[in-house]
């Protein structure tokens, strides 16, 4: 009898429990799917690890997930981007601290400066980009092909360059190329004034 | 009197580079343009109406000494000074990368799969091993105008020490005014500085008197006695 | 006179506070570096993250890190290996369901083929792998020397090239030299046998 009982209230607490853990392995699900691309994924790319056509029902989910990484006491944070992308990196002040732990290439600023300058002049001559930044340039150019981060477009016997996609996602920059330039005129300014 | 105390012209710059050899050693001689100073020299003394050998030949032998030191550099390789740089391009700062942890989708059978190609790679390549010794552009390449000029160089002495010799008939001395009678000013400046050449070479000696400014070139063996008047 | 009262607690309080923000700080540091390599760490490693000589301390923080994460609900996991190493890791369960997402190659095909030259002829004189693979080799060897999948050892006036710990992690290969190279040996082996 008692059993009869609690029937109402266990099948209540099921249901709820059940709940619970639909959400949870939702959660679980979007947090993998961020951990393991390290890139920004597009909310129809989070849709379909959730299975669902529903932006709106992944992006809530979505705010849960931001929401417990903020709270959470942690070195990582998942941030949204424009254009409905969304990302899991590391917060930004950890970075210096463990840098040299990273098994990628790209960290030292030589390359750095010379994709920085690429992104910046867009659709760039090979020549020109050597020509700013000396022959040395000619590696990291081979550098950033190899790692993805720029392409090469053969135009008769020149060669001009531009950053891709990949490049875009890494740093959170809109894909289309002038909005693009126009974002990293503006980050470039504040540098430049900050160092002056 | 004024005349004797004011200092002539070439005392001046830019011509005093000419005159004050201590300076001179310091300059780095692609400094100097030495065609510009030499006419410009002869012109300023055509129109002061002063021709004064003496300062005249102490110019040349400048000159000479600055294209000796340009020889010299060229021989050692030294390169003129580069053409000016154009004015920088803006380079943005570096742009640091945000630190992710990405997984990569390469796979051991992906290593495999790219394997079979590189040994049939290192099969051909053992194939035709062909011995690759380091490429150096050849030297006249690098220096096409440097050849032209010691070549044109040489033919000159040669053909002045041959006239040299012509006139001394094998050994003997001969004035520098007869070598150079009926040549105008800058043939004159020429042979001078192709003597200094040959001098340097030893194959004529070269001595000035005082009195009469006159300069005498010796050619062939001579055993000439030197003495306190003695100049290079 | 309340003040005076209260100022043993209040020191107790900020001696407690400061020494839980230290212990914070520490899990956060540790955490960063293993998300960022994304491979096994030593605790050496480890320990010069936080730069301390003591693994004893840093052992005590890695549990505390790990407990952490088991007690949380989330698609990671922090595990002890043998031989002393930590590693942060996507929970095995997950990994089908948001693998389509990982579409990036580890390396571009032109290092990954001196990286397979390397680990089957290993140790191999660099000389012998630039006669193998051509002149453009050098960069690569560079590329996988920056990202610690090779390793060169100085012999005389050559140099010779071996896979790292990394290499053998990355590929699930066993980390000792003469194992890994008669597996690696048998899977290439198996691979090649219809080549010859």
């Amino acid at each position: 009898m008692q059993k009869t009982n609690e029937q109402p209230d266990n099948s209540q607490e099921a249901a709820k429990q059940a709940q619970e853990e639909k959400k949870q392995r939702r959660l679980r699900l979007l947090e993998a799917a961020l951990y393991v691309a390290g890139r920004p994924l597009t909310l129809n790319e989070l849709c379909s690890v959730l299975s669902t056509r529903s932006k709106n029902k992944t992006a809530k989910y979505l705010k849960l997930l931001m929401d417990e990484y903020s709270a959470r006491n942690t070195a990582l944070e998942i941030l949204a981007l424009k254009d409905e992308r969304y990302v899991l990196q590391l917060k930004a002040d950890f970075t210096p601290l463990v840098k040299k732990l990273v098994n990628r290439p790209l960290l030292s600023s030589g390359p750095l400066k010379t994709l920085s300058y690429i992104a910046y002049r867009q659709p760039v001559p090979q020549k020109r980009v050597i020509q700013a930044r000396g022959q040395h340039a000619y590696g990291h150019v081979k550098l950033l092909r190899d790692m993805g981060l720029v392409a090469a477009e053969r135009a008769g016997r020149s060669m001009t360059l531009r950053t891709t996609d990949y490049f875009a996602d890494y740093f959170g920059l809109t894909h289309d190329t002038s909005t693009m330039k126009r974002e990293l005129k503006r980050i470039f300014g504040e540098a430049t004034r900050t160092e002056s | 009197m004024s005349t004797a105390v004011r200092k002539p012209f070439y005392l001046r710059p830019p011509w005093n580079i000419l005159f004050e050899l201590n300076k001179l050693e310091k300059l780095k001689p692609w400094n100097v343009n030495i065609s510009y100073l030499l006419r410009s020299f002869l012109s300023e003394m055509e129109h002061t109406g002063k021709v004064d050998f003496r300062a005249s030949g102490v110019a040349l032998d400048s000159s000479a000494l600055i294209y000796l030191m340009k020889s010299k550099l060229l021989l050692t390789l030294q390169e003129p000074p580069p053409p000016p740089k154009p004015p920088p391009d803006f380079i943005p700062p570096p742009l640091f990368l945000p630190l992710r942890h990405e997984l990569t989708s390469t796979t051991i059978q992906n290593l495999l799969d790219v394997l079979d190609e590189v040994l049939k790679g290192e099969k051909l390549n053992r194939l035709d091993k062909v011995v690759s010794q380091p490429v150096l552009p050849a030297v006249t390449d690098l220096l096409p105008q440097f050849d032209a000029f010691l070549a044109e160089l040489e033919a000159r002495m040669q053909t002045l020490y041959e006239l040299l010799l012509e006139k001394v008939k094998g050994a003997g001395i001969i004035e520098f005014s007869t070598i150079i009678k009926g040549a105008d000013r800058i043939e004159a400046v020429r042979t001078f500085i192709l003597l200094l050449f040959l001098a340097q070479e030893a194959k004529v000696s070269l001595w000035q008197n005082e009195e009469t400014e006159e300069l005498y070139i010796a050619v062939g063996n001579l055993n000439v006695a030197k003495d306190e008047r003695t100049t290079r």
